[in-house]
């Protein structure tokens, strides 16, 4: 294993504690139970928007905390779900009177400590709703499966439901808004390597030199197929055509491409990605009108790239393109 | 014999040290399957556990059982974190003020604990989770129990069930957790969950037969 | 060799095609020679500024094509040198009559290839400066090497010119202030793993799994020692120390610190490096006061970072701050 | 016998080929002390090279070299390009209106090509570059024809010559390019563009050779 880290145990907190002053103007660092604040908040008379799961997806979720975008992180230990007290501190840190969003991504762990949290939260009298991103096409029935995983909507959602909270919407409001944004939104993933967790030293999986993983999520876990790797034309549409189907797009669709890297793909391959899925989608009569390129939910060091499609209305345009302040995203400030 | 709160303590200890020695074979179990964390998290949930058993040393059972249950509650996280912290906090209710434990006693309580599984994580046997090692433990007890075996036999036919159950996760189909995400690649590894729940089930026997 | 690619000989034009779609109000790209320039170029009034080099670097330099930064930047093929055909189509189209800076990283390839552009430039009535960046202080010896290589300090320099050149400053001031951000910086990178030239298709060099390379540049080319990986907090000083002494920086000193990822390094990796080198710059009395923490200056996908350090003072504090929107770089707007 | 413009043609021919098959050759000499590049940059330029041949082909030799010249400039990037390039374009320009060279001549045409690429890169002998193949060459070229050797005799003792020098950069020490960045580590490896320079001399001399 080669990795930047000096002891696994440690990985976590040393990261954060450099967060914490790279970005002491926008937020501010709580250790025990861990989590990742606005410096401001809790903002009055705004809805308090906390996410949070394992680490190693960074930017995700604690590089999304600032204006117009998240009040709060949880950040776990390396792809294990958070515990309930990080997420209740959260909660009661970003709480302004008008309610909390928990936004989770679809996984057992994360789901069940963030209900657990919701409940304890309930009974210290904060109104918590919680919406559940679920957008990972891979995963195919939820009749045989703990559902479809959250990957690559769950950075869209935040980005536009924190627009939404930053205007002033009410609990309700944002919970809608968030609902329609997963509604609206697919993925798909790939990798080309497999990540090694810190703990374990080793690579999830292995991955003969000529063979490439289909349908991954985001865990470093394998995914439903193993393939040949071809050219970048073919994986792009292995990724598209599901994605495309499911929903389904549709020629005279608006959409928001989302081309993004695992953590070890170089941006030069993402937009040689954003390219392919540019001509498919121009091919079927579908418009790109807004993107985001790059890595933004990651597996540590796994090679690979997932594409994220979201279906644009005038609503989810306006709360995209509304101003953002993290260390992340950042554009209108 | 009885289960006494000092066994309780030294199970705890025992599924510590256990967790320990096999954490990279757990980790290694859900290599395959999930995503190679489920050894991590329950040592650093028992390592934290082992620190608050002193101040619980002197209580009865059902005290030391919802504090092994918060602590891993808060502690564990991922999706072992909220499932065997339901378990240890629902059997610490089963056990509330005691101090001693008859075989129907440990019927009654490991039952709470594989029900608040269940509640938690919406699951049932057949699945590929830790349930399928429990559930058939709890079965053998109850059956044992019926038969008037003593607390001793009681376990070990407990615990050899527990056993068949976790290798039957082997050829299973699995359709909760992470696991579930292969699809028909889950098929032939063992639950790294259902492995856990199998070291845990031991633990408890290794500890009342070096007491007999 | 595992790439999200469909050609080696078409990466860079596929890879160009994606940007110039996803980028198309901030950017325009000019295939044959490929160039990659401003959308609203050339700005009347303004000194055009124009860099390049190999690609394999993204998102340097296309990505810092925008309002504050780069006028155009010249891609060649990967990790080789542009010809001068597109720094002289560049300079054309970026000269407003007020001159035109070339930005050019210290290597043999890069500087000939300027060289013969500038003069070509010249002849055709288009007053042209230079600045060669030398950062590096892996190289030891400019008597005995082809001199210091320019690595991290020409993303600074690119931001912090760019800045002045959007307030109107002329040539000269430009030419001045470009020297003054290179004589203030100091670079150091290292590598865990080799990366893979699409041509060459193997690894450029071969590292066992328990060493890594100190002092590489941004080619993919070995470094000057290879040692055992150690912990963070020892590589981190061995970056750090030969910058410190190098300038040499000293206690008191405000400082930008850029811990930058090599293009397979996740993010999450780069702030425990920043938080290693916030240690050691604090032991030493020396503040960062400004930072940039992620991969712009990349070789490919190897795995690995450097450090840059830049001694601030008001100047070049106050055009680092000066709004920019580029692709990869965006404050301020 | 005299160099025709025919020959040169032919030549530029050779090296295209030449260059092709040596491609990750070269390319595997530049990963060990350098960027895993010249193979592909030259195979580019003379690809590109060989398309722009048909129109110059009844032109006089200076034309043909000057055309190779800018066209390499153009296509290949990197050192070798400006160095390669300018080295043609000397050529050319010490061959203006040429249509035959002697061996007189073609020691000044290489010399000039040895200049133009000693002026361009700031470079002396020593330096372990494509210099240390092409400086031996002209040195022994312009020895043979002193002693009065035929040009094919001439050639071929510039040939070993430039054998020799690219071998020769094996021991040494790299100051400039990008070799020049390992220090100690760029001794015992041959330098990539004094490898091409010998796949150079060699196709000059297998055209001469197959004409006579
Ligand atoms: N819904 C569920 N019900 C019961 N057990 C479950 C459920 N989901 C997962 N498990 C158990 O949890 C184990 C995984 O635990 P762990 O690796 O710690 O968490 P995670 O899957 O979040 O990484 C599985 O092997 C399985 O036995
Ligand atoms: N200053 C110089 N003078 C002469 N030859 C040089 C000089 N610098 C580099 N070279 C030659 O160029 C070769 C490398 O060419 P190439 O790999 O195509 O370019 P780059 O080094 O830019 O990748 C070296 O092997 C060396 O022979
Ligand atoms: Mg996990
Ligand atoms: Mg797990
Ligand atoms: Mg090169
Ligand atoms: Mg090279």
């Amino acid at each position: 294993m080669k990795k930047l880290i000096n002891a696994p145990e440690q990985v976590v907190k040393e990261a954060l504690a450099g967060m914490a002053d790279a970005h002491a103007d926008l937020l501010t660092v709580h250790y025990d139970p861990d989590f990742i604040v606005r410096a401001d908040a809790p903002i009055a008379n705004k809805v308090g928007l906390v996410s949070g799961g394992g680490s190693g997806h960074e930017p995700m979720h604690g590089g999304f905390v600032g204006k117009g975008m998240l009040d709060a992180a949880c950040p776990g230990a390396v792809f294990t779900s958070p515990v309930p007290d990080q997420m209740l501190a959260a909660t009661k840190a970003v709480s302004a009177g008008k309610g909390v969003l928990h936004i989770v991504k679809n996984y057992t762990g994360d789901v069940m400590n963030f209900e657990m949290a919701a409940e304890l939260a309930a009974a210290e009298g904060i109104e918590v709703a919680s919406v559940v991103t679920n957008d990972d096409v891979a995963v195919k029935d939820s009749l045989y499966t703990a559902g479809r995983r959250g990957v690559g909507v769950t950075v869209l959602m935040e980005k536009i439901v924190g627009g939404a909270a930053e205007a002033g919407a009410d609990l309700a409001a944002i919970k809608r808004l968030a609902e329609k944004v997963n509604a609206h939104g697919r993925s798909m993933g790939m990798a080309l390597t497999s990540c090694v967790v810190p703990h374990a030293g080793k690579p999830t999986f292995d991955l003969p030199d000529d063979e490439m993983e289909i349908g991954i999520g985001i865990h470093g876990e394998p995914g439903r197929t193993r393939v040949k790797v071809g050219h970048a034309a073919d994986i792009a549409a292995m990724l598209a055509a599901p994605i495309l189907e499911d929903l389904p797009f549709k020629q005279g669709d608006h959409v928001l491409a989302f081309v993004n890297g695992m953590g070890g793909t170089p941006l030069i391959e993402l937009y040689l990605m954003y390219n392919e899925l540019h001509k498919i989608l121009a091919g079927q009569g579908i418009t790109i009108s807004r993107r985001l390129i790059g890595s933004y939910i990651t597996s540590l060091e796994m090679a690979g790239c997932s594409f994220t499609l979201l279906k644009l209305d005038d609503e989810l345009t306006k709360f995209w393109d509304a101003p953002v302040l993290t260390p992340a995203l950042r554009w209108g400030y | 014999m009885q289960i006494t709160a000092d066994h309780v303590i030294k199970f705890i200890e025992t599924i510590t040290m256990r967790v320990k020695e096999q954490r990279d074979y757990l980790t290694q179990l859900d290599s395959a399957i999930g995503d190679a964390d489920h050894g991590v998290n329950l040592d650093r949930g028992f390592t934290t556990v082992l620190t608050k058993l002193p101040s619980v040393a002197d209580k009865d059972i059902g005290t030391i059982l919802k504090t092994v249950g918060t602590t891993l509650v808060s502690t564990v996280g991922g999706a072992s974190g909220p499932l065997y912290g339901t378990a240890f906090l629902r059997a610490g209710m089963a056990s509330a003020d005691r101090f001693e434990l008859t075989v129907d006693d440990l019927a009654v309580v490991i039952e709470a604990a594989l029900e608040g599984i269940q509640a938690r994580g919406k699951s049932t046997r057949g699945e590929k989770t830790m349930i399928d090692a429990i559930g058939p433990a709890v079965d053998a007890l109850k059956a044992a129990r019926a038969a008037g075996d003593d607390l001793l036999t009681s376990l070990r036919k407990a615990v050899a069930a527990c056993q068949a159950g976790m290798e039957a996760t082997i050829p299973m189909l699995a359709t909760k957790g992470r696991a579930s995400y292969l699809g028909e690649r889950s098929i032939g590894h063992q639950d790294p969950g259902a492995t856990s729940a199998f070291l845990m089930a031991q633990a408890l026997l290794e500890v009342l037969e070096a007491s007999q």
